[in-house]
């Protein structure tokens, strides 16, 4: 499942869209580098093609997508199914960032992006050591289940 | 095409003109006769550069505040809220991201959706979508000078609808756009649409209308002032090559106040000596000092001493212009009430200060600002070096070597080497110079100041220091 | 009975002391003794003077805010609000002008309304209604030192309740209580009643417990500084007879920076020296730079700016602790969400300034500190002269004689000839110096600052300009 | 009906009950003095008995009654009565400053203080000008009427 042994997994990372945040990005790979995961890291104004194809070629776990420009919507709609089509049945969505403009319910932006298949989305005060007990725990049944 | 810092001839700009107003049905509506005559029909008032030019003469520090709004009606609303209610000196547009990259397909359909849904689904004002028609009424409500904020690698067709429609400056020049918003562009093609940009407005210029251009250099987000300073003065001259001759010399102040206000200093020093030294002298420096740009507090309470506190050093620097975030920067684009009550925020403390003419401790600048200026002369030395003595050139070349440089950019030409952190004070000082060209004196008055700060907390300073700084601000404290 | 700055003696104090505990039949449950255990069970943290002295040590600014709510489990679930969500480091209790003024039976029923109700009929905290039993659940509840806010004429009954419930100081003294809290009742008769108070703070200072007091001398509203502090020092040297140790010398900025930073030099320096010569050397001295107390803005945009202006101010004199109004302070008792939030404005400030280390310009501060010296010095040697070497009588004498005087005294024994106006700078002068003992240098000084802005508007500055001045600072301007 | 010839009224200012704010009605009396009233000013710390003794003894127009410290309610009520019994049967009653701790709504207050007789109710940002214009006119019918 992971293509070196001795990480915790892979993880492809970017900024989607035409978004040129880098920041937040820079943080969370900084972060799960040293929890022990493996970094492809894409950097700004990465499109959908370009993560899934770092993902195929990488054999990844997950994609992990950043968003603060507002424009999460528009970008990341399709992205599910695009993955399917280019076989990543199994990857893992993560979405994190400032997603809707204009948020008034954290609920609602969340139901909206899993019904566009993303398996986690994070609000943007979301503590990194969650996120690594995510990946944890969602690689390993992963890992089980394949 | 060989890049060079030479003013584009008319034949190569007008042929340029068409192929840029032909990207999008809308460029067709920019005539620049017209243009000129509705410039000349505006009261003077509304001319963004004449306007800083008073408030220079008087050392008065005029205030704005950002916003980009997708429908017309809303953000013409929203802008004279901010202009009745906020108090706002004068005003600008954030254009929207998709605009920004070219995208005018989809951010017609933002707007669209903007209409129909009366949510903001853009991030911005999508000038190109609107058009001279739809955005000159926008300027015609508004009895305050308008400048154009767009940061991105390929102005061109905003630039000429904007200026057609009566916005008198534009932000934005080749080192930010490269350093913060482009990922694989070469430097050679992001300067060369800006020589267009900034011969467009030399044009007007020529004509009596008098276009205000801003320069920051790259983002001041702990990153040390030199090294962007320097990347802003290339900019300028590079504009001023162009026939640009009103120049906003912008930078993001950083929370020490010593340190910002010797920023100041240094900038307009240097600025005005190089531009005078290459043969540029007939132009006009004002300055704009910008609240912190990195994370914010989530706090609206804090949030306001983050905005007074950076109000106060434009102040303290008699700085023309302060440009302010506002309580809800953290969260998403302001409402207009938000933005109002930062920019009267702002206005209480600026006029509350206006005639104290606080000095700060002038020997603490001084010696601030004496080795940010020896480093920033480095610097800018070494890019015209590089380029023998062509701005252009040089720049590209520098920031290929790490001459130039910016920790937090996302394009790929840049370097990335160097490294800010805070000092004991919070000053922010180099952790790592990369490329940078210091003499001795200036690696170990960075060496020391770091030692300090090391000393005090009685471990290295390292990445994490960067990671835990960089959120410093927005845990409200340095 | 005959006025005299002696300490109370042992057979006189007892004697009041039963008279003033009969007032009111909680003053049943004040006992010395077991009232000084309690302290004793306190942890050190929660005492005020401490926690200042560690603040002066470590050159931190402390901050706090006023508060008062009349039932004790909404005061309580109030301040721990503040203690937790605002970050305060210290805290206090305004108690209620009902209780303020002895109507302790109207007092009572205005809480047993608040509490029926649910409204908060009262503006402060009926202490002497709740009795040591109500009051100490208060104290045990907050985990800051906490100190009486109670600038009354008689308090006397409020600071046996309130030191035996574990208020660790009080606030009030008696040139504010005079000028500012009654109409007909003589000085001696105060100054007297607050010997009462010094002598009981002795009291517990003597076995261990130190306890604080804290001095305004009158209020800074458009009043220059030198006369209120000459009042605060007088006071000052009263408390210090009677056994006080612990002092913090409070005043009101009042909006330009530098005359407020130099005010803290010469009220700081001042204190220590006329304590020092008169005979109390072992006692310490901290400041309190407490917000403008004046009109405030209606715009809670514009509030935070005075506030965090305040602070700024306090930052840069290092004053170890700064009172903070709100944003609601135009209008009505804060809400706690309010209340908390301006303490997190000026904390934010507070720690983003404190290893900066700013010095404001000097030299300016350095002139303004001269004149204002010369000028309280002055005054408070003819105040003791007056006295022939008794602060007490002497303060009396020069009230009556207008040599201590305030402009907006409400009783009929202060002469209110002097009056403030600010000078171009914003800087507050005197424009009638009324019966103050200056010399030929200091009223020049002021008749120069004042021409200086009789040039500026073209106007001669009179009594209108007094009213305009006042409601400035309300206005967003200086 | 004055009892100086010269003025257009005679009034009496006072700050009620234990309430120490004078800065408001000095300002108050400053205006009114400067629009030719006649001002009998009693200071702080008024009680109801104070205000009308005075009435009664400048034969007075208007009493301008200042409170900020919040507590109007408890001091107020019953002054109306007190004016009748002394004889003031068409003295103006005034009454402005913050008259109620977190005041929701003005409308309620100034009902609430109508009703206790008073004849105008001023909240804190009213112009002086207005106070001006309004006892002219007050002044003016109650001259007619008696
Ligand atoms: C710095 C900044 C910029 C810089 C970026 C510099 C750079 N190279 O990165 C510049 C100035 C270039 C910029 C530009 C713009 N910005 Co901006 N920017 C900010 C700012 C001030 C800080 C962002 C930041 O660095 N945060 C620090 C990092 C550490 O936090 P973070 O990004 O939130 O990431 C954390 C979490 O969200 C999470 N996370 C993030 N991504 C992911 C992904 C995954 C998978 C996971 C698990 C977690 C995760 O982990 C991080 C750890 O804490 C914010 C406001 C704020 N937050 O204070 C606005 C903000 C994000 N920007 C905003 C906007 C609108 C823009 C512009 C569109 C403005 C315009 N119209 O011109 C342009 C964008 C242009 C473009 N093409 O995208 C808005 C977004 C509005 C919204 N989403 O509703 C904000 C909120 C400001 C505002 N109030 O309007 N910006
Ligand atoms: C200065 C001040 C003080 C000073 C007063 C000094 C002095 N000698 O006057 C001091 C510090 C002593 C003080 C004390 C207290 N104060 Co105080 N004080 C203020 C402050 C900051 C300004 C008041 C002022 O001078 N305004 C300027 C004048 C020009 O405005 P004004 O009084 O509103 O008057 C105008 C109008 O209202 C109108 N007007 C007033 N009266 C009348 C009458 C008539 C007939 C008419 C027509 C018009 C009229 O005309 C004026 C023209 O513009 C206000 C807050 C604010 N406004 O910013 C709080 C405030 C009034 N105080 C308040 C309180 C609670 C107190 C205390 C009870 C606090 C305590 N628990 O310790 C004590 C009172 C003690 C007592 N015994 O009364 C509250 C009142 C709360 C409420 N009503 O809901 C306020 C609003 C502060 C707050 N947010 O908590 N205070």
């Amino acid at each position: 499942m992971n293509n070196t042994q001795n990480t915790k997994g892979t993880l492809v990372t970017g900024v989607i869209g035409e978004d040129v945040h880098i920041v937040g990005i820079r943080s969370v790979e900084y972060a799960l580098r040293q929890a022990g995961f493996n970094i492809v890291s894409l950097g700004i104004q990465v499109s959908q093609e370009e993560f899934i194809n770092a993902a195929v070629e990488t054999n990844a776990d997950a994609i992990l997508v950043s968003s603060l420009g507002g424009h999460s919507k528009i970008w990341v709609a399709g992205l599910r199914e695009k993955c399917e089509e280019a076989g990543l049945d199994h990857v893992l969505l993560y979405l994190g960032g400032k997603l809707i403009i204009g948020e008034t319910n954290w609920e609602d932006s969340e139901q909206l992006f899993k019904e566009m298949g993303v398996d986690r989305v994070y609000p943007p005060d979301i503590k990194l050591a969650k996120v690594i007990e995510d990946l944890e725990n969602d690689c390993k049944r992963k890992g089980e289940a394949s | 095409m060989k890049l060079k810092n030479k003013k584009l001839n008319d034949e190569e700009f007008s042929q340029e003109r068409k192929q840029v107003l032909a990207t999008w049905p809308t460029g067709a509506e920019v005539n620049l006769g017209e243009g000129i005559a509705f410039h000349r029909s505006m009261p003077p008032h509304k001319n963004f550069a004449l306007k800083l030019l008073q408030a220079r003469d008087t050392k008065t520090t005029l205030i704005r505040c950002e916003s980009g709004i997708p429908t017309l009606d809303e953000f013409s609303s929203y802008l004279r809220y901010l202009q009745n209610e906020g108090q706002a000196d004068l005003l600008g547009s954030h254009i929207d991201s998709l605009t920004r990259n070219q995208r005018y397909q989809e951010a017609e359909r933002g707007l669209q959706e903007s209409v129909q849904t009366g949510k903001w689904v853009l991030n911005g004002f999508p000038i190109v979508a609107h058009g001279v028609a739809g955005t000159r009424k926008l300027i015609e409500e508004i009895d305050l000078p308008m400048m154009l904020r767009n940061p991105c690698v390929d102005q061109r067709l905003v630039a000429e609808i904007g200026f057609a429609s009566g916005y008198t400056g534009t932000s934005g020049d080749p080192t930010m756009a490269l350093c913060h918003y482009s990922r694989n562009i070469p430097f050679e093609d992001v300067i060369r649409k800006y020589q267009y940009v900034y011969r467009l407005m030399g044009y007007y210029t020529e004509r009596g209308i008098p276009l205000i251009a801003s320069f920051l250099g790259g983002f001041a987000i702990l990153c040390p002032f030199s090294v962007v300073m320097a990347g802003s003065i290339s900019a300028a001259i590079i504009a001023a090559e162009q026939g640009v001759k009103n120049f906003s010399m912008a930078f993001n102040t950083q929370g020490n106040v010593v340190q910002d206000v010797a920023a100041s200093v240094v900038l307009r020093k240097l600025t005005k000596e190089y531009l005078d030294t290459l043969g540029y002298q007939d132009v006009e420096i004002t300055l704009d000092m910008t609240i912190w740009s990195g994370q914010f507090p989530d706090d609206e309470f804090s949030a306001s001493t983050v905005i007074n506190l950076g109000v106060f050093a434009a102040v303290a620097a008699k700085s023309e212009l302060t440009t302010v975030k506002t309580i809800e920067e953290s969260k998403t684009i302001p409402t207009r009430e938000a933005s109002a009550g930062s920019l009267r925020l702002g206005k209480t403390l600026i006029n509350i200060l206006k005639k104290q003419d606080l000095q700060l401790d002038v020997q603490a600048v001084a010696t601030e600002a004496k080795m940010l200026e020896m480093e920033t002369r480095l610097i800018v030395n070494k890019i015209l070096d590089l380029g023998n003595g062509d701005a252009a050139v040089g720049l590209v070349k520098a920031t290929a070597s790490g001459v130039f440089d910016n920790p937090f950019a996302t394009s790929q030409y840049v370097q990335c080497k160097v490294r800010g952190v805070r000092d004991y004070q919070g000053a922010v000082r180099y952790l790592d110079r990369g490329n940078l060209p210091f003499n001795q004196e200036i690696i170990q008055f960075h060496q020391e100041k770091i030692a300090e700060r090391e000393k005090a907390e009685g471990k290295k300073l390292d990445y994490q220091t960067i990671i835990d700084d960089l959120a410093s601000i927005s845990k409200c404290r340095i």
